[in-house]
């Protein structure tokens, strides 16, 4: 009873759903990012490498005297750039859209470190940056610039997918290539774009882990984080507004863990409730496999002229 | 005489702070031209057995590292080597004729800037972030608050785990939610947990290394971890040929100059009178022995 | 320019594919310590030495390969039958986590009884989680890359779970780890004074009888005919759910087995780093041996030596470690593409 | 007379597709204003010229004008903007989204800040009534009759103010009334201007539509003829390359019934039961033709019969034995032969040796296996015994069963299943896809089989095909199955309103039999 009333009592303050806001920022980018692939009908199991890469390549390129700002875009257009790796092997060439994103993971991660150690080779403490600080908005909960730019982005993809001749296009190359094809499209353009497109969105889930949640990059820093926005892709039937409200979840479930591990003679045991995320994933995944929204040609390569 | 062959073997990145206080002891008698010095990080638990393999046949003659995650492996490999000197951070005892251990002993000056935290709270509420509940931590941590309930008995503490060594962001939220929750004064075990003070305005109190020139309105007093005592005196016996097996964990305490407490630094002034008295009287005990900070390595556990 | 299918694939292309992957890789990689300053040849020359050069290297690569091998094999198992497990990592926890329960001195039985034991029940552990994604796949046709991909994630925070809580050692000084498990059940040493144990010849001998199943029995039909074409295997009357799940099953154990022999006979007791990533590394395995039972081997013995030997090369230049990773990325992509060409030619138009 | 303004100029297309040619050097015109029917076997070509044409394929020799202008290879938008549309054999229409959207993709420039699907939505409408063609542009495509997505595909090309429409068999699911309302539809829009080219296989409407046909055969255009200018026997002839001599079935007297269906309902999970209360008997010695438009229930009664689903209610019988829920290793048992309508995605594992193809049902006999080890050298014996028996061109039991001809993956199939004397055949589509010689080949072993004292189902989508073989037909609408007609009571007109739906003409048929 007492911990209902605890429980209760983090929730209704706002400090928590500022808090929430902020971790589920990461979640919000990537999972948009992820969406947008799948949307075209790509799987890109690269994200955990791609937000690798946006971490330490946004991080960097402000260490070395860019402002914030371009930081965010170094990272995006390194992201952008595994994407079109992740692209090239599974559009045009079709290959197997697992195994090929599992390779950019690796790829993304070890190059990112690599790359972090060959510049930085003798750090005794991590070289830090300053972040983004922040920025309360009139009658808004106080958030980085990024967390806002996250928000927006949610309706910006939103808006381009169900409103714009190119979101129509990404969406009809998902559901079924062959079609699309038939009305003039390029399917490997599009799918192209779209995962180059979504993986920036991936590397800036990434910046923001060292540009706005703390100033450093560390090893091991996004922490399966990308692997999770695979599964709210998922969690969120491919809308960019339940990613939203999957983001959210995931982060108040988290966010919740860590306060009540502070109460008084500690109640669960934490990864009881580091669990329930990826259990409820689970269970959401059963009941939309039901419903069957998934985009059609998802992980089916297309090639012109096959059949 | 040609220069001690020394190997450190780290699983972490050595910016990771425990590790860079062995690393930079190391880099200080490597500048002073006594040894030669490669080193590994990033090493899996996995294959910290083959490193130090390596190490051994590739002619080191001492190698420093942490076998937290791999005692048994590791005193294995020391029994295979005995011409080579392993000092290793370990929890348990060491091994003849080989295997020295280590440990960051630093619950003296953790005792001491728990002092000063208890002091400097105003709202009575301190917030301790840690990686996992280990006994190097929780020793630290048990000192600290038993420092801090000296000067303020009304002090109460807040406790979490984020169940990583590297996850600076989650750290850093944990520290929010106990910021939130009240917490003044921050203990800041973990990297994340002092930006999150700065960014409060609050203040924290730093671990192992010095990390008040980062954080010059936040950090109040840091408890620090000097290798040089150790890592000076394996050298030296090495190249005396006397090395044996020892407990260098004695070397990390405040009288061998293996940990002290910070100089107030930015904060100087700042902290009443009576209580840097008081703490300066406490540390003239401890290094002459008259009093001795409680080893605790039991998980410590929230009081509010 | 556009792919065109080949009607036949010559043997030579196959045989050779792999190894123009790993040239590829080797050169693009090249580019990047080149960019340390270390002599490029020099660099690999450590490196094969490092790998291989010394009975020493070759007794670590092995080692290293052996949970290679099974959770390559468990992968290959299961993408030959279109099953997408991606949770090799997880059910290796999961097998390790039987074995310390059950070899942690819970069962008093002398070595020959007590290590099959602890297979087998590190196995089954494996298989069971396993089963749940597939059991998900053919009954609600859940996709099982996400479903396997979440449970490694709640199979580690379980692990994490016990080792702070009922598997904790009392002995273990507060560190987040199990009781080591008792000497009998402790796989014997290969060779005296090395890492090397004898569950490489578990794992050689799973390759090679995997292969005969493969190649010889009803059930290795089975499978093929239910990967390569489950709408005409259940057309045919072959049962497709029960090969299914008895392909997680095996897949799934493999993996559990590679955490039994990574506890048993190298570790002794399970923490949270026992795996570097063995599970995710398998996948990688199984797709450079083109899903080979066989080919597995070299593949995984290729992989486990590009990454000790680049260890020990980045210890002797300034090229830092995470080359090795990053050769291995490169090689699996490098391979990705080389498989591509042995099934397409090129054409232009 | 000054024949119309050419539109469209094809000349020496060919294409390859490995060692097959499947366009050889095809050079054809168009007029504006014209209908060009393109006629061919399965696998003539048709549909990879039509594809060429539109740039889904890229010639490998030859080029295409439009309207004067060359048309650059490759590019279905080029083809789309010179004024080509193209509704294809099989639906390129997005299931999950609407009409409006299917229609309008491609439509904008990419880079538009917004969709304006207030104008896109006001011209659909506005075509769909000048041309007759009704449509919901806010449904979605996948809760949409066959008709209406036909429709659908047509408003997609006039939407993009087609000039040139390819249809690729556009009937061939359609009833037919919904032909002779779509043949309406396009005497308005060539009246329009608009120049044809449709692809059918049925003489009729090739008769009732064209101005022009083109026959096509194995890649080679073989004749272009007025249509008012030759007639069906001169058609077929140059389709096949020969004069047509099928085999005749000898009238039979049928045995007891081999297998039994009584009020067999199968549900879909949604809406209307894939079968409704089913009856249907056939006998030894008979051959039993089910007709019906695709889409009525005969894949769901092939998967009854194949024992890949069960009925939710009613009993199937076999020789006079009630079965329950019979897997398809139990259907084999009891001595069912099975034809996949599909060969290639059911019927045969394409990456497997052909000898393992043929055990495949049976691979549990002890003939083959031991022990759970497969003998291999009695398996491959006995392939190449069916090899031979049954006339399969293959290099050997050990080539891999994708390398084979259609034709051959059939014999094979029928190698599978008929070599062990079945008391029942269920050949769905038997000959869907194969040339001539080989389908005169299966229904010649189909009738053998009945004459050996099988029962054989016959579910065909093409009705000369029923017309051929059946001893009695009957025909699928709605999941429902009419009464077994007698061959020769029943007409080709009747058989047409009967897979319209038209049951009320049954008592007159049943009446006058
Ligand atoms: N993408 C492809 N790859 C390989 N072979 C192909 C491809 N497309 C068509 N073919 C082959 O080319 C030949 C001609 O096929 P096409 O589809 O043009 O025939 P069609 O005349 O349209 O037949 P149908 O009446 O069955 O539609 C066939 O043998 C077919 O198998
Ligand atoms: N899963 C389903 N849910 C709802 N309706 C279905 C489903 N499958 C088929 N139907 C509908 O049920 C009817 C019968 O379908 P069925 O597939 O058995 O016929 P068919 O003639 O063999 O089809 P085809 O030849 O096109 O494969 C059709 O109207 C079809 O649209
Ligand atoms: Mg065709
Ligand atoms: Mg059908």
């Amino acid at each position: 009873m007492e911990l209902f009333q605890t429980i209760l009592d983090i929730l209704v303050s706002a400090a928590f759903w500022t808090a929430v806001l902020r971790i589920a920022t990461p979640y919000i980018l990537g999972t948009l990012g992820e969406l947008l692939c799948e949307r075209a009908g790509v799987l890109n199991l690269g994200i955990e490498g791609i937000m690798t890469m946006g971490a330490m390549a946004g991080w960097m390129a402000v260490y070395q005297g860019a402002d914030l700002w371009t930081g965010v875009l170094v990272a995006a257009l390194c992201g952008g750039l595994m994407g079109l790796l992740h692209a090239t092997l599974t559009v045009p060439l079709g290959l197997s859209q697992h195994v090929a994103g599992i390779g950019v993971t690796l790829l993304g991660t070890s190059l990112s470190y690599f790359v972090y150690r060959l510049v930085l080779p003798q750090a005794s403490t991590p070289p830090t940056i300053e972040p983004f600080q922040p920025l309360a908005l009139p009658g808004a909960l106080a958030q980085t610039p990024m967390t806002y730019m996250a928000l927006i982005l949610v309706a910006v993809v939103a808006y381009v997918l169900y409103r714009t001749p190119v979101g129509l296009a990404v969406r009809m190359v998902g559901e079924n290539p062959a079609a699309a094809e038939a009305q003039g499209l390029s399917v490997t353009a599009v799918r192209i774009g779209a995962v180059v497109a979504g993986s920036a969105l991936m590397a800036l889930a990434g910046a923001f882990l060292t540009l706005s949640a703390f100033n450093a990059f560390f090893f091991n820093m996004v922490n399966g984080r990308g692997w999770i926005c695979i599964a709210l892709v998922v969690f969120a039937s491919w809308r960019p507004g339940k990613a939203l409200l999957g983001a959210v979840l995931f982060a108040a479930f988290d966010a919740l863990q860590l306060r009540l591990q502070q109460v008084a003679g500690g109640v669960l045991p934490y990864q009881l409730f580091l669990m329930m995320p990826y259990l409820l994933s689970i269970l959401a995944l059963v009941l939309v496999a039901r419903r069957a929204s998934y985009p059609r040609a998802l992980m089916i390569p297309y090639r012109k002229g096959e059949r | 005489q040609s220069k001690v062959k020394v190997a450190g073997i780290y699983t972490v990145p050595i910016e990771q702070q425990w590790v860079s206080r062995i690393h930079t002891a190391l880099k200080a008698a490597e500048a002073r031209g006594e040894i030669e010095y490669v080193w590994a990080e990033s090493v899996a638990n996995t294959d910290y057995e083959r490193v130090m393999r390596q190490y051994a046949e590739g002619g080191q003659q001492l190698v420093f590292g942490e076998v937290f995650g791999v005692e048994r492996a590791a005193r294995a490999v020391a029994k295979d080597y005995p011409k080579t000197a392993f000092v290793m951070g370990s929890s348990f005892k060491p091994q003849e004729p080989n295997f020295s251990v280590f440990d960051n002993y630093i619950q003296e000056p953790a005792y001491l800037t728990g002092m000063i935290a208890g002091a400097v709270s105003k709202s009575n509420v301190i917030g301790m972030v840690g990686g996992y509940p280990i006994p190097e931590v929780n020793r630290l941590m048990n000192a600290f608050m038993e420092g801090a309930k000296e000067v303020n008995p009304n002090v109460k503490f807040m406790v979490s785990f984020i169940g990583s060594w590297f996850d600076p962001p989650k750290a850093k939220e944990a520290a929010f939610a106990m910021i939130d929750r009240g917490a003044d004064v921050m203990y800041a075990e973990r990297f994340g947990v002092s930006d999150a003070a700065k960014e409060r305005k609050v203040l924290a109190i730093g671990n192992v290394i010095n990390t008040q020139p980062q954080y010059p309105e936040t950090v109040v007093a840091s408890a620090l971890w000097h290798m040089e005592p150790s890592v000076d005196r394996a050298i030296a016996a090495v190249k005396a040929g006397s090395y044996k097996a020892e407990d260098y964990g004695p070397y990390s305490q405040m009288v061998h100059k293996g940990s002290s407490l910070a100089p107030l630094g930015t904060f100087e002034g700042k902290v009443p009178a009576d209580v840097v008295a008081k703490v300066k009287a406490r540390e003239q005990e401890i290094l002459d022995g008259k009093f001795t900070v409680k080893v605790n390595d039991n998980e410590p556990k929230s009081t509010m | 320019m556009r792919l065109e299918p080949r009607e036949h694939t010559p043997l030579a292309a196959r045989l050779l594919a792999p190894v123009a992957a790993v040239v590829a890789a080797l050169a693009l990689c090249a580019l990047l310590v080149a960019w340390t300053g270390a002599p490029v040849l020099r660099a690999y020359g450590l490196l094969l030495e490092g790998a291989a050069g010394s009975r020493f290297a070759l007794t670590e690569t092995l080692t290293r390969a052996t949970p290679l091998i099974l959770t390559g094999l468990a992968a290959a198992v299961a993408f030959r039958a279109k099953l997408w497990n991606i949770g090799a990592e997880g059910q290796l926890y999961m097998g390790a986590l039987a074995a310390v329960v059950l070899g942690g001195g819970m069962l008093d039985l002398p070595a020959w009884l007590l290590l099959p034991t602890v297979m087998i029940a590190g196995a089954a552990a494996g298989g069971a989680t396993l089963l749940g994604p597939a059991v998900l796949k053919v009954r609600f046709g859940v996709d099982e890359v996400v479903t396997t991909l979440l449970l490694n994630f709640i199979v580690l925070l379980l692990v994490s779970m016990l080792l702070e809580g009922a598997l904790k050692d009392p002995m273990g000084m507060g560190w987040p780890q199990s009781a080591p498990v008792v000497e009998a059940a402790e796989l014997p040493k290969l060779v005296e004074r090395t890492r090397l144990h004898t569950g490489l010849l578990v794992a050689l001998g799973l390759s090679a009888l995997l292969w005969l199943i493969d190649t010889r029995t009803i059930w290795g039909y089975e499978n093929r005919a239910v990967g390569a074409n489950p709408r005409a295997a259940a057309f045919a009357g072959m049962p497709v759910t029960r090969v299914m799940l008895r392909t997680a099953l095996l897949s799934g154990g493999l993996a559990g087995l590679a955490g039994v022999i990574e506890v048993c006979g190298l570790k002794g007791y399970l923490t949270l780093d026992l795996s570097p990533g063995f599970g995710y590394s398998g996948i990688v395995v199984a797709m450079l041996a083109q899903l080979h039972p066989v080919g597995v081997v070299g593949a995984a013995v290729f992989i486990a030596g590009i990454f000790v030997g680049a260890d020990a090369m980045s210890r002797a230049m300034p090229v830092p470690n995470y080359i090795a990773d990053v050769l291995v990325a490169t090689s699996l992509l490098c391979m990705l593409v080389a498989g591509l060409l042995t099934r397409y030619r090129l054409r232009r138009g | 007379m000054t024949s119309p303004p050419i539109v469209l100029r094809l000349s020496g297309i060919t294409k390859r597709f490995g060692p097959l040619v499947a366009n050889d050097s095809i050079s054809l015109t168009l007029h504006k204003g014209e209908v060009l029917a393109l006629l061919g076997e399965n696998g003539a070509g048709k549909t990879t010229l039509m594809n060429i044409l539109f740039g889904h394929y890229v010639a490998d020799e030859g080029s295409i004008e439009a309207f004067g202008q060359p048309l650059p290879p490759g590019s279905p938008r080029a083809a789309l903007a010179a004024g080509i549309g193209m509704v294809h054999q099989h639906f390129t229409l997005a299931d999950n989204l609407s009409v409006l959207d299917n229609i309008a993709v491609g439509t904008e420039s990419l880079w538009r800040p917004r969709s304006d699907r207030a104008a896109a939505k006001a011209k659909l409408l506005d075509l769909a009534r000048r041309f007759g063609l009704e449509v919901r542009p806010d449904a979605l495509v996948g809760d949409l009759s066959v008709g209406e997505r036909q429709r659908a595909e047509i408003l997609k090309a006039l939407y993009r103010d087609a000039r040139v429409l390819i249809l690729d068999e556009p009937t061939a699911v359609l009833t037919p009334q919904e032909s002779a309302s779509l043949f309406d539809t396009l005497r308005r829009l060539t009246a329009d201007g608009l120049a044809v080219v449709f692809i059918s296989h049925k003489m009729n409407e090739v008769f009732a539509a064209s101005d022009t046909v083109a026959v096509l055969r194995g890649g080679r255009l073989v004749a272009t003829r007025r249509t008012a200018e030759t007639d069906r026997e001169e058609l077929a002839e140059l389709m096949v390359g020969r004069a047509l001599k099928p085999p005749t079935p000898t009238p039979l007297e049928p045995g007891e019934p081999v297998l039994t269906l009584s009020g067999v309902t199968v549900a879909s999970g949604h809406g209307r039961p894939l079968l409704d209360a089913v009856d249907l008997t056939v006998h030894r010695r008979q051959i039993v033709g089910i007709a019906g438009v695709s889409g009525n229930g005969q894949t769901a009664l092939a998967e009854l019969v194949s024992g890949l689903i069960h009925p939710d209610s009613g009993t199937m019988a076999l020789k006079g034995e009630a079965i329950g829920n019979a897997d398809p290793a139990e259907m084999v048992r009891r001595g069912v032969a099975r034809i996949p309508e599909d060969r290639h995605a059911a019927g045969l594992v394409g990456a497997m040796a052909v000898w393992e193809n043929l055990i495949a049902e049976r691979y549990h006999d002890p003939a083959f296996q031991r022990f759970g080890l497969i003998r291999r050298s009695a398996a491959r014996a006995y392939a190449e015994e069916v090899i031979e028996a049954f006339d399969v061109r293959c290099p050997g039991p050990d080539a891999r069963t994708q390398l084979l001809s259609g034709g051959n993956m059939q014999k094979l199939i029928l190698g599978r299943t008929l070599a062990h004397g079945p008391d029942l055949i269920l050949a769905s589509q038997p000959t869907r896809g194969l040339d001539v010689g080989a389908v005169s080949y299966v229904h010649g072993r189909l009738l053998e089989a009945r004459a050996a004292g099988a029962g054989v189902l016959v579910i065909s989508e093409d009705l000369d095909e029923i017309l051929a073989l059946a001893d009695g037909i009957t025909v699928a609408y709605h999941g429902r199955l009419t009464p077994v007609l007698p061959h020769g009571r029943v007409s080709v007109r009747q058989l047409g309103l009967l897979m319209a739906g038209h049951w009320e003409i049954l008592p007159e048929i049943v009446d006058a039999a």
